[in-house]
């Protein structure tokens, strides 16, 4: 198995761990985990297809760096969300939030 | 999948589905990574890629390093819109209010009132730390014309250094509001408007004159490190100092 | 563009844009509202009159927009259209003045007249329509400008109305759409010709288009208020009277009338619809919904339900006279949707006038109201008047060209659903306007303030209105008449000129009809009031037509094409005989029943139930095809029950149960068994059908379906359940004639001297005999004489089963052997119902011996007739039956059984009639009638099977010694027997009446149980959120169901789950 | 090239590793801190990938910013904020 | 090169000025500024967007345009495409945020909001509109997430618990979709080296890796479309946001996966798809038309109502698939079955657009929009409740409107094909959506109980501006209007629908 096969190989397994991840887990900040693992898994399979050629190709290390960023804006928002609803569920000590 | 969520720390893993459950859904897994797995395999030649294409282009696109030149002249496009994704979520973050008694400084205000005495060697270390990671920003940001780095590496470095010096518990953020505005959203203008020119130059939107690439696309990644590097730090002050009440953030 | 062309499209928006207009107008501006109102109705009716002049002198007006590729708005004015348009201008105009009265000083004006103004917009569209999608557009758009109008008032009866009314049009609506798309699809632009459409494309499949026509007819059937969708028109009464008005006389009925004419007429095409055979079904459901509606409307005392069922009725005037195919008829149904707009309207103003002035809103509060109100009640009388088609007002002319039209196609049926709708007309506006002018008047209404009854702009339409439905009647010739219009459509449909004259003499009503025609027309006076006494008095004599023509007509045979296909009534010998029995029965039981009910509770019910049982015997006795059998054979069956429960005790409820289960059993399998008949022999009359070709599945069903009804072993139970608890006279009836029914049915539908069935055949035999040997044995332990003598009629019948399964076995005895069980049915007929009646006779006068003597000799000679003394009828038909399946040994070998068996029967019930006691009364007139009913029957019982003529080849063989012997000898062991168990019998037990099925029942009881339980575990709780008010959800705000379905099977799964089967059937290529 | 493999092998395996790990801790705290470490093994995989570019954004943004926000949240999130916190008014 | 003054510029400055938008209102201050900015913008946008497509029709140039960004071509470079099918959507975004920019310019009066709301809703616009545009998989990647975390930034502003909640939901449902979307972006970038549509769309073969990108894809896209099953997302989020932004996410943002599903399907990887596939989707869809309506005849709060009939309505578009399955048409994306469904989406985000907007109005008027508690708001709120009724007709699908149209050309598809089923779960949707609009129109005129005056409620309720009232009346009309020509949308689209030749085609 050359490396490119194995890093593609690897990142689907990776995108198959985080999708479970989010389906299973229940803790918000887990479940981002297991987004970013899957994030990390694409950029795997895109970073060995770069590797595919003869010449390593850049613009898979492009979309990358974009994905990279795009990934961090995501999770910044989820969390932030979190921490509001937490922050009024402090407020009404009700039915916890789901 | 996303009906329970939680928010406090729990011991459990999984919570909401039964064990039958989780085993059905990893087999379902497993059988749908090994069939794409199996397609991968069984896929044939590779296809002509686009890494000659670069190559071939790259003297024409004012910069030498290829992924600085995808990124800010061939799919510059998709960094324009990129750095609009991080406006969004710095816009949707920001903190409503003006910060009225923060004495107007932009970024960091001296916390005096912390009662934890901070680490004195790292204080120490901070002082040089952050100078240094500034600088580090900078030399990536003029590098990624050549070799790697860039305007993200940089912006992410700078946001780094803020991070560390906020943790170094010396210093807190404190916004003055309309100046992060501007900040996060100073890029972004910088690009429009360097693709609008282009337009009116080139006749092509996005499209750089030969001649002033470089100087162009410099532009473009000092003002985009800038907005960048804000907006991260925007992201982390907010997430670490949500839970204070919202009047009284900054005193 | 020129006026042709903005001419349809201005009448709309004239219309259209004062309603627009009004909603802008604030609540209390009520001069601007008037003004613009009157100012759209002004200039509406000028466009109008400019119209009329140009389509008179052939103009061309249309109006056409571009919609969709290939498919316009085309607005085109043609006569048809212009008969609704002008209707609509005028009435719009008239109900406006009438609304602006009726609504002064309330709430959300602005927004009523509005909404009046857009429907009226909508009904001129509708009515300008050039295509089938124009139409539809403006159909559905109708729907919903009438909405808020019927939901005006807010109360919870309006809003009721109102979710009613969508639910209906809505679905309607989609129906309409469902069939356009579709002929849109076959047949491109639908752009309404007067030929037409359709029948120039003759490359269509009919199917389809018989499919479509159905579509597109349920769906305008909905706003036609065709009977299964009419629901919404009296739930709609909820809204404000000038509403009501506009929805029955114009926009929402006329509308769904309107597009049926157009799609039978300008879509399909007259003659091709008719050669689809589709008209005869539009037909046949306007006549019932003009039959059911006037029924329905006799029952209401809420005025305007009542109207609102009237309207039911009337409205399919118009879809009957589209339907009959005819130009005449079609005359008839436009000239209707004018004639029955005013009348109808006028009739509404009336009633909104009555309610808004004194309050009234039914109909027993009329009282005197004509000298209270005299121009309304006279404008209200004038309509009634002509609804119920009397000359000169409107509506007699509308009936008269539908009845000619009838005529001119030889659909004599027509003529009877007008009659019979002309009937109840009168019987339920009679009423109403007797009770208005001749009954003194309510004390405590207001007085009259002035001069005028009521505001003036409530009273000038209705009488406007009045004044011109009787002006459209006596004037029905003048040129520019509705009449005249509509004539110059017809024209145009059919593109010929007309014939005028009908030869009337050439029409005759089919003579058998009348036997069965008779008892119904009683049924039908029973709902009278006026007249139930008498006809209550009468009801037995229903039967003498049937009785005078099984004695003195000659066989002959009348087809009635209009009815179930084409009903065919044959009177031949074998008929003539059953006749002849259920004639004589049906009088007899009649004349008894008098005396035995008199001054009972529910007589009008049992009668009414009598009758119809009668009819059904007659017809089934008569009909000679499937339709005609099967439907009087379910009318018998169902009129029945009401016989069975009549006395309303547990018993009588629970034999009713059982009855109707076992009828609806029988009426399942007969109906597969008369299709599967009717699709393997070819037809539909028994001339037409190969009998003889029939599979063998049909024989199975026929032999057991009729077998229900003749007391089949296994079959039986509802039997000896029912006929007990009936009341005498009933019973009579029920044991004596109607378990006939289901040997008739055999009779005429099993290939009985055609065919050799040998299985079928041995079945029934055999199933035959058990029953005639074990109904002897469960009937001799019974202590009620009415249950034994329902055994014994198990015992007989199953002599009679056997005897026809005998026939199936070996065809060449059938000739013979059908003379035998033609004797043998009139002699039980006639034995039992004798018996039966001897039960509900008092002993009178015990202290007179000779009376008594007198009495119990009349009541021994059906008891001798049925164990067949030598002499009686039942050795004649005994000693038939054994010369005719002389060759079948094993049926031989056990008829003596059965007679021993007969015998103990009737020697147990002249014991247990013996202990009865009953106290001596003196003899009333009541128990004269029941003498006299009875005497009448034991002399026929004597004399009657040696009168039929096919009892001449058996009559010397009765009265030869062996015979005589046999008929001697087998009773006296009867009676030896009986001495011997008599006294075992006495201290028995009796068997539960309807044996095995009580074990049955029990069994079913506990898996009833058994299943309740089960459920209770698995309930589940469908509780309706949207009652809790309370509560709000606010986490996750989805239903509850998909609440637990998500917390159960978890959206990730979910995810997962569809991710596979996605994989799966991409990979699948 | 063996060796080169091996370690290509040897980082595939501990990337899955880590994520198993990460996402199966029982502590929140340790699954953050595991993500890091991934970040970090993911960098040295996109050195190997010669992708040097990412690498570096991998390890500025996608282990180190994305982990201190994690963490960030997580303090706010799971800790009930004290009175004593609230009191001092600043955010420890 | 192409010269700065052709029409083309157009496609740059779709996604230009949005930005500018965003990034003005973003800068500036004031709260009467940023609205000021705002509709200005959105003039202007809708006025460019006008002019381009009249243009277009008056020199007849060809259907699909194609501008090459920075002069790179495709496969280096990103294309800008706007064919028939992005015309119309393109038009109808701009139609409806001009309309709900004037509404929210009214609706949002809190300083705190507004900072966040004008971004944010212009950085949604620029998405959408490049991802109407965008020709490059990649781009449409960045474009669709950009979609989705300013939906999601927008559905939070509303600040409730329950809204944050959904927001959460919503990110993460948005997040996975995403990435099982640029998975499967990167194995097709893998197996045809290209990113551009158009290429790929000549060079897709049904091979193991194509169908397995398809079935990523499509699985990413779905679960942003919310199909049926995966449809448990929309009706919080969509419920619990502000009325403009429901009536955004409802009219807009959910047909932009639904328009990419249509790209992906009918035209970039038609090869992988399989007739099965298709009518799996189609099966999907006519489950949500049905428990869409039931669900919202059983819903307790009026924007839930509409929420899952947003639901319902999503399950007519995917009829699509099922009834190009049966037509065997060569260009399914341009054929009838395509055209009918495009119209569909128009009517409906006419319709939802007004719908939710109306709902606002009534929220805000009553405070509260539990549905039995509506009574007698017919005679206090006329105009909200006939906003809503027009709305509801063309939801229904009754003439005339938009929505009579959609369902008619939908119809004639389904029964121009002989596929009557569908024909069938079109009607049988329709009148469901009757009932749950009967429903609502049903308390609506209903007699107001004797009310308990509610002191909370009576404080916070106040009369919805005229403006609202009028943008939602205006959206209203326009579905109404859609009714009366549908040829011109059809003509923007390029699309054939003339029906099968009478007598032919049918159910034979």
């Amino acid at each position: 198995m050359s490396q490119e096969m194995l890093y593609c190989a690897a990142g689907i397994a990776l995108f198959g761990i985080g999708m479970f991840g989010v389906i299973v887990a229940t803790h918000i900040i887990r479940k981002l985990i297991a987004v970013n693992i899957m994030g990390i898994a694409v950029f795997m399979v895109l970073l060995a297809t770069a590797r595919h050629g003869a010449v390593t190709d850049p613009i898979p290390h492009a979309m990358v760096l974009t994905g990279i960023v795009v990934a961090v804006a995501g999770t910044a928002l989820c969390l932030w969300l979190a921490l509001q609803i937490r922050l009024l569920g402090r407020g009404t000590k009700g039915e916890p939030p789901r | 999948m996303f009906l329970k969520l939680e928010f406090k720390e729990n011991q459990a893993t999984s919570g909401e589905l039964s064990t039958t459950t989780r085993v059905l859904l990893a087999i379902a897994i497993v059988a749908l990574g090994t069939s794409l797995i199996y397609a991968i395999l069984s896929a044939g030649k590779a296809p002509p890629d686009l890494a000659a294409q670069v190559a071939e282009k790259l003297d024409l696109s004012g910069v030498g390093n290829p992924v600085t030149a995808v990124l800010l002249n061939f799919r510059s496009y998709d960094t324009l819109l990129e750095v609009a994704v991080l406006l969004v979520v710095a816009v949707a973050i920001m903190p409503p209010r003006l910060s009225s008694s923060a004495g107007k400084r932009f970024l960091f205000v001296n916390d005096t009132h912390n009662p934890h005495v901070p680490d004195p060697i790292l204080l120490n270390l901070l002082k040089w730390l952050v100078p240094l990671a500034i600088l580090l920003g900078g030399y990536l940001l003029w590098t990624g014309a050549y070799s790697p780095g860039g305007a993200f590496q940089a912006a992410a470095v700078i946001a780094g250094a803020g991070v560390a010096l906020s943790l170094g518990g010396r210093h807190k953020f404190a916004w003055e509001i309309s100046g992060v505005r501007l900040a996060s959203s100073l890029g972004l203008l910088v690009f429009v408007t360097v693709a609008a020119t282009n337009a009116f130059i080139t006749g092509t939107t996005l499209q750089y004159p030969i001649d002033h690439a470089s100087t162009l696309i410099l532009l473009v990644e000092t003002f985009t490190t800038v907005s960048i590097a804000t907006i991260l730090l925007l992201l982390f002050a907010q997430l670490k100092s949500l839970a204070d009440p919202p009047g009284e953030m900054h005193q | 563009m020129t006026l042709n062309k903005l001419l349809p499209l201005l009448i709309v928006l004239s219309a259209l844009l004062p309603g627009l207009l009004i909603f802008c107008t604030g609540e209390q501006r009520l001069w601007l509202r008037r003004i613009l109102n009157l100012g759209g109705n002004l200039s509406c009716l000028t466009l109008i009159a400019l119209l009329l002049h140009g389509v008179y002198n052939s103009e061309v007006f249309e109006t056409r927009l571009p919609l969709l590729p290939g498919m316009d708005l085309v607005l085109h004015a043609d006569a048809l259209s212009l008969l609704f348009v002008t209707l609509s201008g005028l009435l719009w105009f008239l109900t406006t003045l009438y609304a602006i009265g009726y609504l002064e000083a309330t709430q959300n004006r602005s927004r009523f007249f509005g909404f009046f103004s857009l429907c009226v917009a909508a009904t001129l569209g509708i009515a300008l329509a050039g295509n089938l999608i124009t139409f539809l557009i403006f159909y559905e758009l109708l729907t919903l400008t009438t909405y808020p109008l019927v939901v005006h008032k807010g109360n919870a009866a309006s809003l009721r109305a109102g979710r009613i009314y969508l639910t209906y049009t809505m679905t309607g609506g989609a129906l309409l759409l469902a069939g356009v798309v579709w002929l849109k699809a076959l047949a491109g632009p639908l752009d309404f010709t007067a030929t037409g459409i359709l029948a120039g494309m003759p490359h269509l499949d009919p199917g389809h288009l018989k499919v479509i026509f159905a579509l597109i007819i349920t769906g305008l059937g909905v706003k036609a208020a065709l009977v299964p969708l009419h629901g919404w028109l009296p739930a709609a009464m909820a809204a404000p009277a000038p509403v009501s008005a506009l929805l029955h006389a114009v926009a929402v009925v006329k509308a769904g009338a309107f597009g049926i004419i157009r799609v039978v007429y300008d879509v399909y095409g007259i003659e091709f619809a008719r050669d689809l055979g589709l008209t005869i079904v539009l037909a046949g459901i306007a006549a019932f919904t003009i039959v059911y509606g006037s029924v329905r409307a006799l029952f209401q005392d809420d005025l305007k339900r009542r109207l609102a069922f009237s309207t039911v009725s009337q409205v399919s005037y118009i879809a009957l006279g589209t339907a009959i195919a005819g130009p005449i008829a079609t005359i008839g149904g436009m000239v209707h949707l004018v004639h029955q707009g005013l009348m109808k309207i006028t009739l509404f103003f009336c009633a909104g006038n009555l309610a808004e002035t004194l309050g009234i809103h039914k109909v027993s509060e009329m009282n005197g109201v004509g000298r209270r109100m005299p121009l309304t009640m006279s404008a209200f009388t004038i309509a009634a008047l002509g609804m119920i088609g009397l000359p000169p007002v409107a509506g007699f002319v509308s009936k008269w060209y539908l009845g000619a039209g009838a005529l001119e196609v030889e659909a004599y049926w027509v003529l009877i659903i007008l009659a019979a709708s002309s009937v109840l007309n009168a019987l339920y506006f009679l009423p109403v306007l007797h009770a208005a002018w001749f009954r003194p008047p309510n004390p405590t209404w207001v007085p009259k303030q002035s001069v005028m009854e009521t505001p003036w702009l409530l009273l000038i339409p209705p009488v406007m209105t009045a004044a011109l439905a009787l002006a459209t009647g006596v004037f029905a010739g003048v040129f520019s008449s509705p009449l005249s219009w509509a004539e110059l459509i017809a024209a145009r449909e059919y593109g010929q000129k007309l014939v005028h004259t009908i030869d009337l003499a050439a029409i005759s009503l089919p003579q058998l009809g009348w036997l069965v025609i008779t008892p119904l027309l009683l049924a039908v006076g029973l709902l009278i009031p006026s007249a139930r006494r008498l006809c209550i008095s009468i009801a037995p004599w229903a039967a003498l037509p049937a009785l005078l023509a099984a004695l003195l007509s000659s066989p002959t045979s009348n087809t009635l094409p209009g009815v179930f296909f084409g009903s065919v009534l044959k009177l031949d010998q074998t008929s003539q005989v059953v006749l002849l029995l259920a004639a004589s029965l049906w009088l007899i039981t009649g004349v008894y029943g008098k005396g035995y009910l008199a001054d009972h509770k529910h007589l009008r019910r049992y009668t009414l139930c009598y009758l119809l049982c009668m009819a059904g015997s007659f017809g089934l006795t008569l009909s000679q095809d499937l339709f005609g059998f099967i439907s009087f054979f379910t009318l018998m069956s169902f009129a029945a029950y009401g016989l069975v429960v009549h006395s309303g005790t547990p018993e009588a409820m629970r034999a009713g149960k059982t009855y109707m289960q076992w009828v609806i059993i029988g009426e399942v399998l007969l109906f597969a068994a008369l299709l599967g008949l009717s699709t393997s022999g070819g037809g539909n009359t028994l001339g037409d059908i190969e009998i003889g070709a029939q599979p063998l599945w049909v024989s199975w069903l026929l032999i057991l379906g009729f077998g229900i009804k003749a007391g089949l072993l296994a079959t039986h139970f509802w039997l000896p359940r029912a006929h007990p608890v009936a009341p005498v006279p009933a019973s009579a009836i029920l044991s004596g004639l109607m378990v006939k029914a289901g040997l008739i049915g055999w009779w005429r539908f099993l290939p009985l001297g055609e065919v050799s069935l040998v299985d079928a055949g041995l079945t029934l035999l055999s199933l035959g005999m058990c029953g005639a040997i074990l109904a002897v044995i469960v009937g001799l332990t019974q202590n009620n004489p009415k249950t034994l003598l329902a055994y014994s009629t198990i015992s007989q019948m199953g002599i009679l089963a056997s005897g026809v399964g005998a026939g199936l076995v070996e065809p060449k005895l059938w000739p013979a052997l059908s003379s035998a069980l033609l004797l043998y049915a009139v002699h039980h007929g006639l034995s039992k119902a004798a018996l039966f009646l001897s039960v509900g006779l008092t002993p009178t006068s015990v202290d007179k011996p000779g009376l008594s003597g007198l009495f119990w000799g009349i009541i021994l000679i059906p008891v001798l007739a049925m164990i067949g003394l030598p002499f009686t009828s039942g050795a004649l038909a005994k000693t038939a039956l054994k010369m005719s399946v002389a060759e079948t040994t094993t049926l031989l070998q056990l008829l003596p059984l059965a007679t021993i068996g007969t015998t103990l029967l009737m020697l147990r019930f002249v014991d247990l009639l013996r202990q009865t006691n009953r106290p001596a009364t003196t003899i009333s007139s009541g128990d004269r009638l029941q003498y006299l009913g009875y005497v009448i029957l034991v002399l026929l019982v004597i004399s009657v099977t040696y009168w039929i003529p096919q009892a001449e080849i058996f009559i010397e063989h009765t009265f030869s010694y062996s015979a005589v012997s046999n008929s001697l000898m087998l009773p006296a062991a009867g009676v030896l027997i009986f001495l011997v168990i008599r006294n075992y019998l006495a201290q028995t037990k009796p068997v539960p009446a309807g044996d095995a099925i009580v074990i049955i029942e029990k069994f079913c009881d506990r898996l009833k149980k058994a299943a309740d339980n089960l459920q209770g575990s698995f309930k589940i709780d469908m509780n309706f959120p949207g009652k809790s008010v309370g509560r709000i959800s606010t986490m996750l705000p989805g239903t509850r169901l998909e609440q637990r379905l998500l917390l159960q099977c978890q959206p990730g799964v979910v995810f997962i789950a569809i991710f596979v089967c996605l994989a799966f059937m991409i990979a699948f290529n | 090239m063996i060796i080169e493999s091996m370690m290509d092998t040897l980082l595939a395996g501990g990337v899955i590793l880590l994520a198993c790990l990460s996402l199966s801790a029982r502590q929140v705290f340790t699954s953050i801190v595991l993500y890091v470490c991934l970040g970090l093994l993911a960098t040295l995989i996109w050195v190997r990938l010669n992708a040097w570019d990412v690498a570096i954004a991998e390890a500025a943004i996608g282990a180190g910013l994305t982990g201190a926000l994690l963490l960030a949240a997580w303090r706010q999130l799971c800790f009930e904020p004290s009175d004593q916190t609230r009191e001092s008014n600043g955010v420890s | 090169m192409i010269p700065l003054g052709s029409v083309n510029i157009v496609l740059p400055l779709l996604v230009g000025i949005p930005l500018l938008a965003a990034i003005a209102t973003t800068v500036v201050d004031s709260r009467r500024w940023r609205a000021g900015i705002s509709v200005t913008f959105a003039s202007l946008q809708l006025l460019l967007i006008v002019l381009w497509l009249v243009t277009l029709q008056h020199t007849g140039a060809d259907a699909a345009y194609r501008y090459v960004l920075g002069g790179w071509n495709s496969p280096l470079g990103i294309n800008l495409v706007a064919d028939g099918l992005a015309k119309v959507l393109l038009l109808i975004t701009a139609v409806l945020v001009l309309v709900l920019s004037i509404y929210s310019a009214i609706y949002f009066t809190d300083p705190a909001k507004t900072t966040r709301f004008w971004p944010l809703w212009w950085l949604l616009v620029t998405g959408l509109n490049a991802a109407f545009i965008g020709a490059d998989a990649f781009n449409i990647y960045v474009a669709l997430e950009m979609i989705g975390l300013a939906a999601v930034a927008l559905v939070g502003l509303a600040g409730t618990r329950t809204a944050l909640t959904a927001a959460l939901r919503y990110a993460l449902v948005g997040l996975l979709g995403s990435l099982c979307y640029l998975l499967g972006v990167s194995l097709l970038y893998r197996t045809y080296g290209t990113l551009d549509l158009a290429q790929l769309a000549t060079e897709t073969q049904a091979d193991p890796m194509t169908a397995a990108s398809l079935c990523l894809i499509s699985i990413g896209l779905l679960l942003k479309t919310a199909l049926l099953p995966l449809h448990f997302w929309l009706p919080p989020a969509h419920a619990s946001a502000p009325a403009p932004v429901s009536a955004a996410l409802s009219a807009l943002v959910v047909k932009v996966s639904f328009y990419l599903l249509m790209r992906f399907w009918l035209d970039v990887l038609t090869p992988a798809t399989t007739e099965l596939a298709m009518n799996l989707l189609g099966i999907l869809g006519a489950g949500a038309i049905f428990w869409g309506c039931i669900a919202a005849f059983r819903a307790q709060r009026l924007k839930l109502v509409v929420a899952y009939s947003t639901v319902a309505q999503l399950g007519y578009m995917f009829l699509l698939f099922p009834l190009v399955a049966a037509s065997h048409s060569p260009s399914s994306i341009t054929g009838a079955a395509a055209a009918a469904v495009v119209y569909f989406i128009v009517a409906h985000a006419l319709a939802k657009a007004a719908m939710f907007l109306a709902a606002g109005n009534i929220q805000m008027f009553n405070n509260h929009d539990t549905v039995d508690k509506l009574q007698g708001l017919a005679r206090t709120q006329p105009l909200a409740v006939l906003t809503f009724a027009i709305a509801g007709v063309s939801l229904i699908g009754l003439p005339p409107s938009g929505g009579f149209i959609a369902k008619w050309l939908l119809l004639n598809v389904a029964i121009g094909n002989g596929v009557w089923w569908w024909a069938i779960v079109v009607l049988g949707g329709g009148l469901l959506a009757a009932a749950y609009i009967g429903r609502v129109l049903h308390v609506a005129f209903s007699h107001p109980v004797a009310q308990t005056i509610d002191t909370d409620n009576a404080n916070a309720a106040r009369h919805p501006p005229g403006g609202m009232v009028l943008c939602a009346l205006a959206l209203a009309a326009c579905s109404i209007l859609l009714g009366f020509n549908a040829e011109w949308i059809l003509n923007l689209l390029d699309a054939s629908v003339e029906p099968p030749i009478p007598g032919v085609g049918g159910m034979q």
